[in-house]
């Protein structure tokens, strides 16, 4: 597959993660569109990853790994994120305990 | 037209479309819902790319953990179409066109970079697979590995800071 | 060593009596100790021209290029007299004064004094503006804890006005040190930089207003006047005698040899400016009704003719600024301690409701006439030497309209004559009125703060010629640098 | 061997000593022992000048230099003082009068307190010591110290008596118009310095200095030093403070303002007479402006009725004749001129000294008349006095006054028709004032009259030699056409001052002569007619005008003084307040106002936070992308 | 690496002795224990003694630099837990949590300050982050500890999005995450995916550093987080966040300097613009503080414009001023109980030591000479016109300073001259001697700074 596709694809889906931030006030809405985000730049690390394997294929090298680093910086992404959501979640839970919702727009005593 | 590419599209659509509906579904629980079969979409993505390792990761982390505490948030908030606050029309819109822009001056970038003519390698190459990753995970990447265990128990000590009743 | 001395005696002095509870006891000890600067700067003047006794280098910042020396010429050694000397009648004019937290006041003021002896010596592009910084401080917590009603604000002004002043000079300092050819902030190396005029240009206007706030020259003077009211008298007196020279200094020492070619070319300009702003200050004291006021426009008048006199580049002009920056700071401290006295005896800086003081206090109004006469250069008192090189270095200077920059500023000592004299008319002849009436002549402390004045003030009229030896070698070689760069841009 | 003269240092030093004792001790020491010692300095002074004038006349001329005042690059300026015939013979005059006059003022200044009376004396030492450093200065700049210095003293002295306001007023006005005229002095002085390299008398005035000076140089240098002259020596446009000055103690009117300071212009002049001889044009200014104020000053003074005010006007006229003379190039004439005014002119005040002093401080003569009886000796040397001016031979004003219009004749026979209509308008003024004050009735009150006495012999004594004198005076400078070589003035000063021999037939010498002094006496006898008994009457139409001075002091006003303050007003309330200080005030309240708007930004909602940053991210892009490419 | 072991393992003590020891002074003195500890071995690393020879595939290294900087942020913690660490009993009940938490983020700061990948990178600004984000949000029953908790953590998110998204786009273009690897000299123009990455990374590196305009999050954040903690995360954290900036843009994009410079000026000017201008209007001494950490970024931000070996130095001297100055003034702060400015009118009389101690850190951070202030911003601005020609951005710079001066100046006057009862706060004695020492390092650096700096090159 020609990489070009890859890209847009990554790229249409990372910015409807933006568009999701944009546009929502749902806390847990934005913060699925973060992970949304984070899942498009995983699928572009796996192209660029086979990509890579590819080229370095082309070139010769029969037993290459090129290309592993990038499989393997979407595992750590994978860990980053699980424990970004445990946090996350809890910092929203907090929030909803106490001020029973959550919108992000009733945040707003800190300003100016 | 390959019975791949038909499944690239194919996939890459599916994503799109419930990523779109992600982001405008009006229900978070649809929302959490159409994430999931981004996810899944993803992880087709990645079965495609033949890593096979990442789409299992991906379905059980992501669809399955993740997406699943989600679901028990919005559940335990009871959370539905009614309670869900709307921006207003013109900051929605306005968000939109900007992440429409940021989008079309991004592809508008990147359409004629030096590795367009390259192609993702489908199907084939072994990088993907568990052996493959495993030793490279345990040899070279052992210190980002033991690195990541830090994360962890920050996040654990982090959730029970938050968490806990006091 | 000498020069070493001199900064760190005020320091270490100032330092100590921030520790010193009784206030009887602070003030001897400032007395004192500034006595015994005054003493190391006479033995500066006794060993003259034996550098090895004067300067003193030492290594600070080798990565940076910095070190700490200082360098003491004639030039110095003049500014260094005259701030020793300042400190002393400060202190012994102040003398029946008290202040709340004494000590605080004359630790800061001996600070003040250390930092402004710092800035006449540095021979290093960094520790001068150290100590410029240095200087401004304790004046900032000077002025803004003892002074009047909006001392506060004013203050604030004053240190913005000067800060933002001196950071440009920081840049301007930093460019340069950028061109030298050893990557040194040594004075030496500053002084070999070459540049085209045209990339003098942007350093040199940058230094420049550093030094123009400082001194001030119009337009950029609007802190002095009110900062001379809100201050308290001694901390004004330093202010207007001492500190305002710093900038001058620095024209001397730091923007002239360095930017020469700059310098010549922006002459003309300063010199309408300062010119302009001599006529402008004049006329503006000729309506102040506020004795400090008065004074402070007077010396804003002043400075510009000192300003104007630099940049006149030529060895009458520069010698009249040297000896002129000695004798106003003498000048204008006796007009505070007389202006200060009448605040406290009568209670008002207001001429209007003054007069007739002459027959309650004569002695106090010889003094105050012989200071004023100082002030507006009457030959046999010292500012007519400084004035008539001044002015005689403008009319044979080079720039383009020499004769009318001359004719403007001579009219200024006319102007100066107008209202320094109805100043006197109105505070000291007269009918006495109810604020006045009651007042007593000027106490021991202040008839020798005053005296000493007086005395100075003469023999520097009259044989201002050990003066001007002092300060001829500093003199020549910029004048040299002049002749050199006009001839090279003449061609 | 040293010169003789080198001692001269010693002519102004005891002046300057008598200033510092009585200046200092001026509330220890007794009356007389300030007497003692102000004019016992001022007597030994002139002693010593009157050595001094002998060897002169012996042929011993010296420049005296003590130490380096400034040196500067070129610029050497010593302190030096020059002793010719010019200096000498002005040594003789200020010292001389000088000495008359404080001997006068003992007694005159009696009432005042004892701490009065020494800052009395102290200041008329003071005036002594200036006025013997401008006349013997070796340079213009030591002439320059005087110059000032008795500028000083002049005020000093104007405003002595300082309670009352206007007394100061007037005093500042002299003070600043004498600055006037020095601002030009010193640029003159200045501009000598940028061609010559120097300052000094005997370097400017030789050939070889004079051959660097362009014409252009020396009219521009002789017109400043003019201008510096004009306000000293209270010439038009700056002569208005002279008439305020009579302020002042009688005394000081009579030595400052008369005698010897007021003539320091005509000293300056004559003493740069090399200069002046090159420069045409400014020597026309001269004759005009001399002549102009001769006439104005004349004119005002007809219906002054302030005794003293009549005399100062007289004594500006009166310089406006010495101006006249250098004008025309009779330096001798200004110079000898300047010595027989000394004397009567001193004369003339002193003697209105005593008659106020005798009125108990009156000085209008509209309330005074018929004094002639009780002041006899005053009156005598008044009159010996008022001849003199008028120039009535042989009395002094006539041989000094007659050579005057015979240059102007020379020059020109129309400056000559209105300086003779100056001379009589003087004849007739000064008769005036005679008549008015002491024949007719006494028109005082009671108390006055009772008061009427002779001044004491302190008094009377100056003015008898004083009124011999300016009988006398005159003999020193004899014309050609009555005595061959009686012109001794004119041969003593002849090494300093180069003269164009003048052209003139005896017969025409004779008829001018004759001429003027028929129509003095004219002057005199109809001034006698009109004014022997005089009854006072309100001044109309053009007789106010003059009264009032030609409204000269409120045209000052409001040309210059007025706008001078409204400058300075708007300055300070406006310009300074508002415009600068309101642009600095305006920098930090936009950077208020700009911090209130800016911080409305940080609106506090995440969403716009990221919008905003997704927003700045693609112009970041666009710039990167599409713009720099 | 002795640091990044024992700090995590710190992390792991302190987390247990929550659960086994009661008393909180006995948690705080080993935590002070280990910060001392921690601080030694990286001093010995620095003399060359290493206890865990980790081999780290050339992902992290721990040069000089580092190691200097590490020693800067361990003693400006140490430091900071002498002054406050009292103080955080009051956040809340999770006390050696908390602990453990900050020697996690110190954990984080070590790897911030040494990766050679963008890996490491990543996972040390993460480390950095989530535990911050649970310490803003530590003062649970406080709304404003809760929002500033999850805006942090939303819009932290987000630039880890963008920063993923750029190493993705790297990735892409050089098929590694080495930074030297990615640093190689191409013909030609270089990769678009390359640029594109590099500034998504700008983007997000500004974020985490709080340069404008990504530097919404900060008055914010540090306004609502416990002050304990603001004190931390505006010093230290942001400290080793731009020394992972510089690290960054020197070793992987230094060739692409052409390419960024133009925006990092633009950075450099909106960051010192937006910073100091809006801090002139704020009421509260805590969000001034914000809003000037804002501003002093931007002075930081040119230690990344400038890129050379001044820039290194001075921003090493840098971090220490306005660490120091800053924990200090926070330290302070803490103990006030009215954070307007006019809470802190008259309280010279009261505090004299502790008036001058804080005007010393004022001035340190308005850059008035005598301060390891004004020498750090020397160093800036030596740096900056050392890299060319650019007098215009230094100027700016400076003007902005001396509007800096204008806010800090006002806490001296409010302490100084305004008449005012500011709450005399019981301060042990300690605490001052502490701030004393403070204040006297920081005068020390100002006048001889090679104290510091000389460390860098043996």
């Amino acid at each position: 597959m020609p990489i070009n596709y890859y890209i847009f694809l990554s790229l249409a889906l990372f910015c409807i993660g933006i568009v999701g931030v944009l546009t929502r006030r749902n806390a847990i809405i934005i913060f699925m569109s973060i992970e949304l985000m984070l899942n498009a730049v995983n699928l572009l690390l796996v192209a660029f990853s086979k990509m890579h394997h590819n080229a370095a294929l082309l070139a010769g090298d029969v037993a290459t790994t090129a290309g592993t680093d990038g499989q393997l910086f979407v595992f750590f992404i994978m860990v980053v994120a699980a424990a970004e959501v445990s946090v996350g979640l809890a910092i929203i839970v907090m929030m909803y305990r106490n001020i029973h919702s959550v919108d992000v727009n009733f945040l707003n005593r800190l300003k100016h | 037209m390959s019975i791949t590419q038909i499944l690239f599209w194919f996939l890459s659509i599916v994503a799109i479309f419930s990523a779109l509906m992600v982001v405008s579904s009006k229900n978070p629980v649809h929302s959490v819902l159409w994430l999931i079969l981004t996810f899944f979409s993803i992880s087709g993505h990645y079965i495609l790319l033949n890593a096979q390792f990442l789409a299992i990761v991906n379905i059980i982390v992501y669809a399955g953990a993740i997406m699943v505490l989600f679901l028990f948030v919005i559940m335990l908030m009871n959370l539905n179409k009614e309670t869900e606050p709307q921006k207003h029309k013109w900051l929605r819109i306005a968000g939109a066109i900007a992440g429409g822009s940021l989008l079309l001056v991004m592809v508008a970038a990147l359409k004629d970079t030096d590795i367009k003519h390259q192609q993702a390698l489908i199907n084939t190459g072994g990088i993907g697979l568990i052996k493959n990753l495993g030793k490279e995970l345990f040899t070279t990447y052992v210190v980002p590995f033991e690195i990541s265990s830090v994360l962890f128990l920050s996040a654990m000590v982090g959730a029970v800071v938050i968490g806990k009743k006091e | 060593m000498i020069s070493l001395l001199l900064i760190l005696l005020p320091l270490l002095t100032g330092l100590a009596a921030f520790f010193i509870k009784d206030e009887k006891l602070v003030r001897t000890w400032a007395l004192l100790t500034s006595l015994a600067t005054l003493v190391v700067s006479i033995l500066g003047l006794c060993c003259m021209n034996e550098t090895k006794y004067l300067d003193f280098h030492s290594e600070w910042l080798p990565s940076l290029g910095a070190s700490f020396s200082l360098k003491m010429d004639g030039a110095a050694q003049l500014l260094c007299l005259l701030n020793t000397i300042a400190y002393p009648l400060v202190f012994i004019a102040g003398w029946d004064k008290t202040y709340k937290n004494a000590k605080n006041f004359f630790a800061l003021m001996l600070l003040a004094q250390a930092g402004m002896m710092g800035v006449f010596l540095a021979a290093d592009a960094l520790l001068f503006y150290f100590f410029w910084e240095l200087a401004l401080i304790p004046m900032y917590f000077l002025c803004s804890q003892w002074g009047g009603e909006k001392r506060v604000a004013v203050t604030f002004k004053f240190f913005i006005y000067t800060f933002i002043g001196s950071l440009l000079m920081l840049i301007s300092i930093l460019y340069l040190y950028g061109q030298t050819p050893d990557h040194s902030f040594n004075i030496e190396s500053f002084y070999n930089i070459k540049l085209t005029s045209k990339q003098e240009n942007l350093p040199f206007w940058l230094m420049f207003v550093a030094f123009a706030v400082k001194m001030p020259i119009f337009p950029l003077h609007t802190w002095q006047p009110d900062t001379y009211e809100q201050a308290p008298t001694s901390t004004t007196m330093i202010l207007s005698g001492v500190m305002v020279k710093m900038g001058v200094f620095g024209l001397i020492r730091w923007l002239f040899p360095v930017l020469s070619s700059a310098s010549f070319i922006w002459g003309d300009v300063i010199t309408l400016v300062a010119i302009i702003g001599m006529i402008y200050a004049s006329l503006i004291a000729l309506r102040q009704d506020d004795l400090k006021r008065l004074v402070a426009y007077s010396s804003i008048a002043h400075i510009g003719l000192l300003c104007a006199g630099m940049f006149t580049q030529n060895a009458s002009g520069i010698q009249g600024v040297m000896i002129q920056m000695f004798s106003h700071g003498i000048n204008i401290i006796g007009l505070w301690i007389v202006v200060d006295w009448i605040e406290r005896k009568t209670g008002t800086r207001k001429m209007s409701e003054l007069g007739g003081l002459a027959q309650k206090a004569p002695t106090l109004t010889i003094f105050f006439l012989i200071i004023i006469l100082a002030n507006i250069a009457l030959p046999l008192t010292n500012a007519f030497v400084g004035e008539f090189l001044i002015f005689n270095g403008l009319l044979s200077s080079f720039t383009q309209y020499y004769v009318w920059y001359t004719v403007m500023a001579v009219v200024c000592i006319i102007l100066a004559a107008a209202y320094m004299l109805r100043m006197m008319r109105k505070v000291c002849y007269g009918e006495m009125n109810e604020r006045t009436a009651n007042v007593s002549d000027i106490s021991r402390n202040g008839k020798l703060a005053l005296g000493l004045i007086v005395l100075l003030i003469l023999a520097a009229g009259i044989y201002p010629q050990p003066m001007l030896d002092l300060t001829s070698g500093a003199t020549d070689s910029l004048v040299d640098k002049f002749d050199l760069i006009r001839k090279s841009l003449l061609k | 061997m040293q010169n003789a003269l080198q001692i001269v240092y010693l002519i102004p030093l005891l002046p300057l000593i008598g200033f510092l004792i009585n200046g200092l001790g001026r509330k220890h020491l007794s009356k007389s022992m300030i007497s003692a010692v102000g004019c016992g300095t001022i007597l030994i002074s002139f002693s010593l000048s009157i050595w001094v004038f002998i060897q002169v006349k012996g042929g011993n001329v010296h420049t005296a230099t003590y130490f380096d005042f400034i040196s500067v690059g070129r610029l050497k300026i010593p302190f030096e003082f020059k002793i010719d015939q010019l200096s000498s013979l002005f040594l003789l005059i200020i010292t001389g009068v000088g000495f008359l006059i404080h001997l006068y003022s003992t007694s005159y200044m009696k009432e005042e307190k004892n701490e009065h009376f020494g800052r009395y004396f102290s200041y008329l030492n003071l005036f002594i010591f200036s006025m013997l450093l401008l006349v013997m200065g070796g340079n213009f700049v030591v002439m320059f110290m005087g110059w000032e210095g008795v500028g000083l003293c002049s005020y000093l002295l104007i405003g002595f008596w300082f309670k009352k306001h206007e007394n100061n007023k007037a005093a500042s006005k002299a003070f600043i118009m004498n600055r006037i005229g020095d601002f030009a002095f010193l640029i003159a002085i200045f501009w000598l310095i940028a061609k010559l390299s120097t300052v000094s008398f005997d370097e400017i005035f030789t050939a070889a200095s004079l051959a660097k000076l362009s014409t252009l140089d020396i009219t521009v240098i002789t017109m400043l030093l003019f201008v510096g002259a004009t306000g000293k020596s209270a010439q038009i446009p700056l002569y208005t403070w002279l008439p305020d000055a009579m302020a002042g103690p009688t005394p000081v009117s009579a030595l400052i303002h008369a005698a010897t300071m007021v003539t320091a212009g005509i000293y300056m002049i004559a003493r740069s007479n090399v200069l002046y001889s090159l420069a045409p044009f400014t020597m026309d200014i001269i004759a005009y402006v001399g002549l102009a104020t001769a006439l104005l000053a004349a004119t005002i003074a007809l219906k002054q009725n302030d005794i003293k005010k009549v005399l100062a006007y007289s004594t500006v006229s009166q310089l406006g004749f010495m101006f006249l003379a250098l004008g025309c190039g009779a330096y001798t004439a200004a110079v000898f001129h300047v010595m027989t005014h000394a004397f009567f002119k001193a004369l003339l005040f002193l003697g209105s000294g005593s008659v106020i002093h005798a009125m108990g401080g009156e000085q209008d003569i509209r309330n005074m008349g018929g004094l002639s009886k009780k002041l006899r000796i005053t009156f005598i040397t008044f009159l010996i006095g008022c001849i003199a001016i008028a120039g009535i031979p042989p009395f002094s004003g006539f041989f000094s006054k007659d050579a005057i219009l015979l240059s102007a004749f020379i020059k020109n026979p129309v400056l000559y028709g209105v300086a003779l209509f100056a001379a009589l308008l003087t004849a007739f003024y000064m008769f005036r004032l005679l008549f008015i004050t002491f024949s007719g009735k006494f028109r005082g009150n009671q108390e006055q009259e009772h008061h009427l006495h002779e001044s004491p012999p302190a008094m009377t004594i100056p003015l008898i030699v004083l009124a011999i004198l300016a009988i006398i005076g005159g003999f020193v400078g004899i014309p050609e056409v009555f005595m061959h070589g009686g012109d001794k003035i004119g041969e003593f000063l002849s090494p300093v001052i180069t003269e164009q021999e003048h052209h003139v037939s005896h017969a025409t010498e004779y008829m001018l002569m004759g001429l003027s002094t028929g129509l003095v006496i004219i002057m005199i006898i109809f001034a006698w007619y009109k004014f022997r008994n005089y009854q006072r009457s309100e001044a109309t139409g053009f007789g106010k005008v003059l009264e009032n001075k030609w409204y000269v002091d409120e045209f000052y006003d409001a040309a210059i003084v007025k706008p001078i303050k409204k400058a300075g007003i708007f300055f300070s309330q406006v310009f300074d307040t508002k415009v600068i200080d309101g642009i600095v005030n305006g920098v930090g309240r936009l950077l208020q106002y700009g911090s209130r708007q800016l911080r409305l930004v940080q609106s506090g909602q995440a969403g716009s936070y990221i919008l905003l940053m997704v927003i700045s991210m693609v112009l970041i892009f666009v710039i990167q992308f599409f713009i720099r490419k | 690496m002795n640091a990044l072991i024992l700090s995590a393992i710190l992390g792991v003590i302190l987390m247990f002795s929550g659960i086994l020891l009661k008393q909180k002074a006995a948690i705080r003195n080993i935590a002070i224990a280990g910060m001392v500890l921690l601080l030694g071995v990286n001093v010995l690393e620095m003399c060359g003694t290493v206890f865990f020879n980790v081999h780290t595939h050339g992902m992290i290294v721990f040069d000089r630099f580092a190691l200097l900087f590490n020693t800067i942020a361990f003693a400006s913690t140490l430091l900071f837990f002498l002054l406050s660490a009292k103080d955080m009993e009051k956040v809340g009940v999770n006390y050696a949590e908390y602990f453990a938490l900050i020697f996690f983020i110190l954990c984080g700061i070590t790897l911030t300050s040494s990766f050679k990948s963008l890996l490491i990178l990543f996972l040390g600004i993460e480390i950095i982050s989530i535990p911050l984000y649970i310490l803003t949000g530590s003062d649970k029953r406080n709304l404003k500890s809760n929002e500033a908790s999850l805006k942090y953590f939303l819009l932290g998110a987000f630039s880890t999005g963008l920063m993923l998204m750029g190493i993705a786009l790297i990735y892409g273009a050089m098929g590694t995450f080495n930074t030297i690897s990615i640093n190689v000299f191409t013909e030609g123009k270089p990769s678009l995916l390359l640029i594109t990455g590099m500034l998504l990374l700008l983007f997000s590196m500004s974020f985490k550093a709080s340069a404008a305009p990504f530097h919404f999050w900060t008055p914010d954040v540090y306004d609502g987080a416990p002050t304990v903690f603001t004190s931390f995360m505006a010093t230290i954290v942001k400290a080793a966040v731009f020394i992972g900036f510089i690290r960054l843009f020197d070793e992987a994009f230094g060739l692409l300097r052409p390419e960024w410079k133009l925006f990092v000026a633009i950075i450099v000017v909106a960051t010192l613009f937006i910073g100091n201008i809006t801090a002139v209007f704020q009421q509260s001494v805590k969000r001034m503080l914000a809003y000037s950490s804002i501003a002093q970024a931007g002075f930081m931000m040119m230690a990344v414009y400038a890129m050379n070996t001044d820039a290194k130095e001075g921003l090493l001297l840098y971090t220490v001023a306005y660490s120091f100055a800053t924990i200090g003034i926070f330290a302070v702060l803490i103990k006030m109980k009215d954070y307007s400015f006019d809470g802190f009118n008259g309280f010279a009389k009261h505090q004299p030591l502790l008036a001058i101690t804080t005007t010393i850190f004022l001035f340190s951070l308005a850059g008035i000479p005598l301060t390891a202030g004004f020498l750090s911003k020397f160093y800036m601005l030596k740096a900056t016109i050392a890299a060319g020609n650019n007098l215009w951005l230094v100027i700016f710079a400076v003007v902005m300073a001396a509007v800096s001066a204008y806010y800090y100046f006002r806490v001296i006057q409010a302490m100084y001259f305004k008449e005012g009862d500011a709450q005399p706060m019981e301060v042990s004695r300690s605490f001052k001697w502490t701030l004393v020492v403070l204040a006297v390092f920081i005068i020390v650096f100002g006048i001889y700074p090679d104290l510091i700096l000389s460390h860098l090159y043996f």
